[in-house]
């Protein structure tokens, strides 16, 4: 079991744990070989959720086809939730592993493994591809109309071929492709360390995998560079790819809503779900995983830190659209206020700012909370829930907010009311979420959820010293 | 009997702490000996005493403070000169809401300020004893004792590897 | 004794098709309002002072082009972008649905200006000067303005509050000067007419392209017109389509939602250019 | 992240000190020379108060030009001190430690200065309290009832900068008092006096210097969202105007906030280079610390060049004539395209290409280019938005036109970068621009960490 932490000055005893390397890699191995009653029940519930999403997926399909986009605003927002959240849990681990954190490590592999959740986007996006109302206006070609009516406002502007559902999907499986070489290639030493211990299929998946690892310092500075080369290479995908779907299966479909802030705001509430999905998993794995020997409170306190600043990004973003439109006496300004926030969706939106600005915030604003290993968490499913309202609120009112071929219209003239999910609807909803949740969990019985290289690594870096009387944390900086 | 201040004067932090322990083992209160420095140490890096402090209080009352004050700034003074502009309704929020921001958060870090000086005992012009050393690196252990036991601290603060003791001149 | 005033909103219509671009409007506003005179350096630095002006643009390829002229003013917006980014109050949206400038109030920030669709408003950028012959003809129903401050078309409401003062409080018909009954002190159309009650510019418009009145005032010739701008707004609002083809009726920008209270006619064009 | 020799307190005080307790004999020349600078653009300003507006270039569509470009710029270098001092702070940054004040004091000098801006452009600057004094709690021209127009964004603006410049000047003065005390000790006579007062007695006993301590993580935390709002506030000038297609965007806020920290890191980097040279302290602002500015500006220009790639996508995303209109004076039109290219390779694809190879970042040289080139890129980025955005501003085409500055704006613009630098240089003289106490912090808290054969640099932390 881990060594317990010598008692530092002052309140800070009881934030770090020095993990007992020793032990690590068998314990862990055991613990991802081993199939708790939990995480059966829980593996079997999700599934069952999964098997009812699919149900709904074909009932819609059966009811309404793939013509009209405004029957599919849910399975929109669905697929947006599981995108935003696999998409952007990944990123913890890069970024961090960027800033060269310590306190990141028993983070990194959590995070990464939501890549293998996010083969669910190439998926769920496939029936998008079919959805999306073409760019050109399909009235247009017999001449009836010209100019500026001919075609949607899109980011695509004179429409290249195929675009944009192709690029689309070009994009979303670059994009998962991308996070699951980080995965591969930052789980190589862990899988290369047990290959031959493991048994059954680990053991072929395990060989087959690290390929001829053998820990040189040349493949370790191999491993390193190619790690931050995907990581950046990563960040920068993700921010286009966000951009891409925001602004075509949201904004765009909206006439005249022209909101160069959107996108922003959309990575935003991905990092928020992605961080709070990171978090919450961390949270499960220390307190019932019993992981609690290698996942320190040290952990949740930094990541706490970074949460509430995206909080307040939140917020400042939102705020900055809305006194731009507010201020302005533009009719389809106003318009579009009326139907994202103030009128149409007014429900909806006050929930997403509560889970996703208000709520957190007043949890995370206290030093004490944010040291515990339960706040952070708490705020993390805050802002998942948050998550979840932003993007009913946004993709189910862009879906219907021009249904038809109002679509092309110039400006958004007049506010619908809004939509509210049928059964298939909800099916969709739940199962789109448990189909993440039950991919994940199969994933953690694939690959250690703790990465162990990294962990030792950081071992060699953090002890405690004595200066004088006082007893503190030292710090190395490997350069 | 009043109390009189003592200063000795260390090379390197390990006396002073030494020193530190002497007093404690002496039966001093740890109220009564202090640590002068030119930079900061970690906390308790010479075992001393914790310091509470109230400091948090300050920026939540000053937000507080600033947060009504804005409201009732932006709110009233718009009351107060009702002139429709720009079809904008003659209650708008959100121009408020900047204001008031800026007012929150300038009296939350005024109030922090006031906190800081307050809480670190300052403005004390009346200086008690005092090296200019201290600013050189040297470290200071400032003792209150009995006046009659000034010899003894003198002595104890030598013997833990004191460079020079000052005292009050008259004492 | 002072009767209440009636509670106006004063609206302008301009009938493009009956502007010839003969600047007659621009003159008179210019002797009417006190406005310096704009000399060629003015001009040239592109800081003439015209509260009204002739825009003109050129339609086709010579030889066959023609001009079309659209007469433009402050267009006293109901959501005036000028009014809430004034930092001193120095101009706001009156009862009369009438963008007013406070010259004593005004900094000049030139904000307002930054923030007009139409840029109709002027900045003084000199101590404005008359030669000594000129200095009698000075309205002195009118502020001169000093350098630094912003200025703008008020729809002549000098002439409004003169004709209000006559017609509605001192209750004298304008041409007669006999007594009105209690009952019907209003500034309707013809008294407005009669007492010329109205800007120089619509007065002095030789065509009649600038109709000035009460959108209120039953008489009055451009309450329909602005009733029927009104509803084309109102359709659009609940979703319907509104037949361009067969209407004149639009306003400068509409998509800015400024909601002037100047409308303008279209030309309709008997003669069409062919096009090459 | 430490290189370079440990270093005594006496040595740390002498060395850093040196422009305070030695004056050197260059000091007065340039402040001369600086002051004589100073003077002659406030005499042009008070020429064009006397004479009125018509002696600048502005025109009817361009009512704003240099001045409002200026106060944005010098607003957006304001927004270094901050940053880097409250980001680093809290993310406990070792290399932070010589960088905070200069920062601090550049940003209090550059809010100062960039105030001056909007003064000196209203048509009418002696009536300009009705206006300045709309401060919160500061209700102006109360007899006549008439109170601030808070829905201007012109009212947002001074409420926002004075709390930033409040707020910031006295996380200055608390951070100096410890320094203040150093100066107290080594000065005699009249300056022991008034150091004496600065220092309020300070002893440095634990309890003072952990509430230092303290003070530092939370004012940070207090004024970083300040210095947030502070550039929002300022892009919402433009951001709230309807009538400028190519202004009325959402992205404005944080576009404005990260290009203000693009520029103001860079000028900050370029202060410490400056230091480093005039005072040798080749100690304390090491190739390190330029090395880690330089990695973070990497990151920042990148931040600034998503937004800006964001706001032009959208200009065009419309597909409205108006707007397009703008885009394409911006683009298309000479001489705004020649300038949109200068401005657009020199803010980013020059500055970062140095900055990608470590010997460059190395080089005090380049870096000082580089910094210098990301200033006048970011002064372009303004001047870019501002102009070509009223000089098209609708589709009134009659009313187009150009905007040309006179002699006039030329030298009052100089004369703020004169007044900046010599602000500086005088407070070098009677204020340490390197906080002593922090690098003697830093030199306690340093040591290492043995793995196998070598010693990896490292830090005692608290928590």
């Amino acid at each position: 079991m881990a060594a317990t932490e010598p008692k530092g000055h002052g309140q800070h005893a009881g934030l770090w744990v020095f993990p007992d390397v020793s032990v690590m890699s068998r314990e862990v191995t055991e613990k991802t070989k081993s199939s708790p009653r939990p995480l059966t029940m829980a593996l079997v519930v999700t599934g069952i959720l999964f098997v009812l999403g699919i149900v709904g997926f074909i009932a819609r399909a059966a009811d309404d086809g793939f013509n009209d986009i405004s029957a599919w605003g849910y399975y929109l927002s669905v697929f947006s939730m599981v995108f935003m959240v696999t998409s952007g849990a990944p990123l913890a681990a890069v970024a961090f592993r960027f800033t060269k954190s310590h306190w990141r490590r028993p983070l990194s592999r959590v995070s990464e493994l939501f890549a293998i959740a996010g083969i669910l986007n190439i998926l769920l996006f496939i029936p998008l591809m079919f959805l999306l109302p073409s760019i050109g206006n399909p009235d247009a070609v017999g001449g009836l109309i010209e100019g500026e009516l001919a075609v949607r406002r899109t980011i695509w502007f004179e429409a290249p071929i195929g675009s944009p559902h192709a690029w689309d999907l070009v994009g979303v499986a670059g994009l998962v492709v991308t996070a699951l070489f980080i995965l591969w290639l930052s789980a190589m030493p862990d899988m290369a360390e047990s290959r031959h211990t493991a048994t059954g299929f680990r053991r072929t998946l395990y060989s087959k995998l690290s390929g001829n690892w053998y820990g040189t310092k040349k493949q370790w500075n191999a491993q390193k560079a190619g790690l931050a080369l995907l990581g950046a290479f990563y960040f920068m995908t993700l921010i286009f790819m966000q951009f891409v779907i925001s602004s075509d299966y949201a904004q765009s479909l909206i006439p005249g809503w022209k909101d160069s802030i959107f996108p922003v705001i959309y990575t935003i509430t991905s990092l928020h779900m992605g961080l709070g999905a990171v978090l919450v998993t961390l949270f499960i794995l220390r307190r019932f995983g019993g992981y609690d020997g290698y996942i320190g409170k040290s952990t949740f306190w930094s990541a706490s830190k970074v949460m509430l600043g995206i909080t307040l990004l939140w917020i400042y973003h939102l705020f900055a659209f809305f006194i731009t439109f507010w201020y302005g006496r533009l009719e389809v300004e106003q318009n579009i206020i009326k139907y994202l926030i103030t009128d149409t969706y007014a429900i909806i939106f006050l929930l997403n700012l509560a889970f996703s600005f208000v709520l957190p915030f007043a949890v995370l604003i206290w030093n004490p909370v944010r040291r515990s290993d339960w706040g952070p968490a708490l705020a993390g499913g805050l802002l998942i829930v948050g998550g979840i309202m932003f993007n009913i609120r946004i993709f189910v009112g862009s879906a219907n907010a021009a249904p038809g071929s109002d679509i092309y219209a110039y400006f958004f003239e007049h506010v619908p009311s809004p939509v509210y999910p049928d059964i298939w609807d909800v099916f969709m909803v739940i199962g789109g979420l448990a189909a993440a949740a039950f991919v994940y969990l199969l994933a953690t019985r694939l690959l250690p959820v703790l990465s162990l290289w990294e962990v030792k690594e950081g071992a060699l870096y953090q002890k405690w010293g004595k200066l004088h009387r006082g007893e503190y944390l030292i710090l190395g900086k490997p350069e | 009997m009043a109390k009189a201040p003592i200063l000795g004067l260390f090379e390197t932090a390990d006396n002073a702490a030494d020193a530190g322990d002497a007093l404690k083992a002496a039966g001093v209160s740890s109220a009564d000996y202090d640590f002068l420095t030119d930079a900061p140490y970690p906390e308790g890096a010479f075992g001393e005493r914790e310091e509470p402090h109230r400091l948090y209080i300050f920026p939540f009352v000053g937000a507080l403070i600033g947060l009504t004050c804005g409201i009732m700034l932006t709110s009233m003074t718009q009351m107060a000169y009702p002139l429709v502009q720009g079809g904008k309704p003659i209650l708008s929020l959100p121009p408020m809401a900047v204001v008031t921001y800026e007012s929150t958060m300038l009296t939350a870090i005024v109030f922090t300020i006031i906190g800081i000086i307050f809480e670190s005992r300052l403005p004390s012009f009346k200086q008690g004893l005092y090296d200019t050393r201290i600013t050189e690196g040297y470290i200071g252990v400032l003792v209150n004792v009995e006046e009659d036991q000034l010899t003894q601290t003198q002595t104890l603060l030598t013997q833990a590897g004191a460079v020079d003791v000052v005292r009050n001149q008259g004492a | 004794m002072v009767t209440q005033r009636a509670n106006h909103k004063w609206g302008m219509v301009v009938d493009l098709d009956k502007c010839t671009g003969c600047q007659a409007c621009v003159v008179a506003c210019q002797a009417e309002n006190n406005i310096p005179i704009n000399v060629k350096s003015f001009y040239q630095q592109r800081r003439a002072y015209q509260w009204i002006r002739i825009e003109r643009y050129w339609e086709g390829e010579f030889p066959n082009v023609k001009a079309r002229f659209i007469p433009i003013l402050c267009q006293h917006c109901e959501n005036a972008p000028c009014e809430p980014v004034c930092p001193v109050f120095a101009t706001y949206h009156n009862d009369e649905g009438m963008n007013v400038q406070v010259y004593n109030r005004c900094i000049g920030t030139r904000y307002c200006s930054v923030n007009c669709p139409y840029t109709v408003r002027m900045f003084n950028y000199w101590e404005p000067q008359w030669p000594n012959r000129l200095r009698n003809q000075l309205n002195p129903d009118v502020t001169i303005r000093t350098r630094g401050i912003m200025e703008k078309c008020t729809f002549c409401v000098q002439r409004l509050r003169r004709g209000e003062v006559n017609v509605e409080r001192r209750g004298l018909e304008p041409l007669t000067g006999e007594r009105i009954p209690v009952g019907d002190r209003n500034l309707d159309s013809k008294r407005m007419k009669e007492g010329n009650y109205m800007p120089a510019c619509v007065q002095s418009c030789p065509t009649n392209a600038l109709m000035f009145a009460d959108q209120h005032d039953d008489t009055s010739p451009v309450k329909e017109i602005f009733e029927e701008a009104n509803e084309q707004i109102e359709t659009r609002h609940h979703g319907g389509h509104v037949d361009e083809e067969h209407t004149r009726v639009y306003r400068l920008f509409e998509e800015i939602g400024t909601k002037p209270n100047v409308i303008y006619l279209k030309k309709v064009d008997a003669f069409p250019l062919e096009k090459a | 992240m430490q290189e370079g020799t440990p270093l005594q307190s006496r040595q740390i005080n002498r060395e850093l000190l040196v422009s305070i307790l030695n004056s050197p004999k260059w000091f007065f020349g340039t402040i001369s020379v600086l002051g004589i600078g100073v003077l002659i653009a406030m005499s042009t300003a008070g020429f064009m108060i006397n004479q009125g507006f018509g002696v600048t270039g502005l025109n009817r569509p361009v009512m704003w030009g240099f001045f409002i470009t200026n106060f944005v710029f010098w607003i957006g270098i304001s927004h270094a001190g901050v940053m880097l001092s409250a980001i680093l702070r809290l993310s406990k940054a070792e290399w932070r430690r010589p960088a905070t004040r200069a920062a601090e004091i550049l940003t209090v000098f550059s809010l100062m200065t960039a105030m001056t801006m909007p003064l000196i452009h209203t048509g009418r600057p002696w009536r300009t309290v009705y206006w300045i004094y709309t401060l919160p709690f500061v209700p102006y021209d109360y007899a006549r009832g008439i109170w601030p127009n808070i829905r201007t964004p012109l009212v947002w603006d001074p409420s926002a900068v004075y709390t930033y410049l409040t707020s910031s000047i006295l996380f200055v003065l608390v951070a100096l008092i410890p320094d203040f005390a150093v100066l107290r000790d080594r000065t005699t006579g009249m300056s022991h006096r008034i150091y004496g007062m600065l220092a309020m007695g300070w002893q440095g006993n634990p309890r003072q210097w952990k509430l230092q301590i303290i003070a530092g993580v939370l004012l940070s935390a207090l004024i970083l969202p300040v210095f947030v709002s502070v550039h929002s506030i300022v892009s919402w000038d433009f951001g709230m105007a309807v009538s400028v297609k190519s202004w009325h965007s959402t992205i404005f806020a944080p576009y404005f906030v990260v290009g203000a920290v693009h520029s103001g890191v860079s000028a900050v980097a370029f202060v410490l280079i400056i230091l480093r040279y005039i005072y040798s302290w080749q100690n304390y602002i090491r190739h390190e610390h330029i090395d880690a500015l330089a990695r973070l500006l990497i990151v920042v220009a990148t931040g600034w060049f998503y937004f800006f790639v964001m706001e032009v996508v959208f200009g065009f995303y419309g597909r409205e004539a108006d707007e397009i209109a703008v885009r394409d004076y911006q683009f298309m039109v000479s001489p705004w395209n020649i300038w949109m290219m200068i401005f657009v390779g020199v803010t980013y694809f020059a500055p970062v290409a140095i900055w990608l190879s470590r010997s460059a970042r190395r080089n005090l040289w380049i870096m000082s280019l580089a910094c210098i080139l990301v200033n006048i890129g970011m002064w372009l980025e303004r001047f870019l938005i501002i102009v070509p955005g009223l000089a098209r501003k609708q589709l009134l085409t009659f009313d187009w036109y150009t905007y040309t500055p006179s002699a006039v704006e030329w030298i009052i613009i100089i004369g703020t970068f004169f007044l900046v630098t010599m602000l500086m240089v005088i407070v070098a003289r009677v204020v340490p621009l390197i906080p002593l106490y922090d690098i003697k912090e830093g030199e306690i808290l340093r040591t290492e960490i043995k793995v196998g054969r070598v010693t990896v640099p490292a830090t005692f932390r608290e928590d």
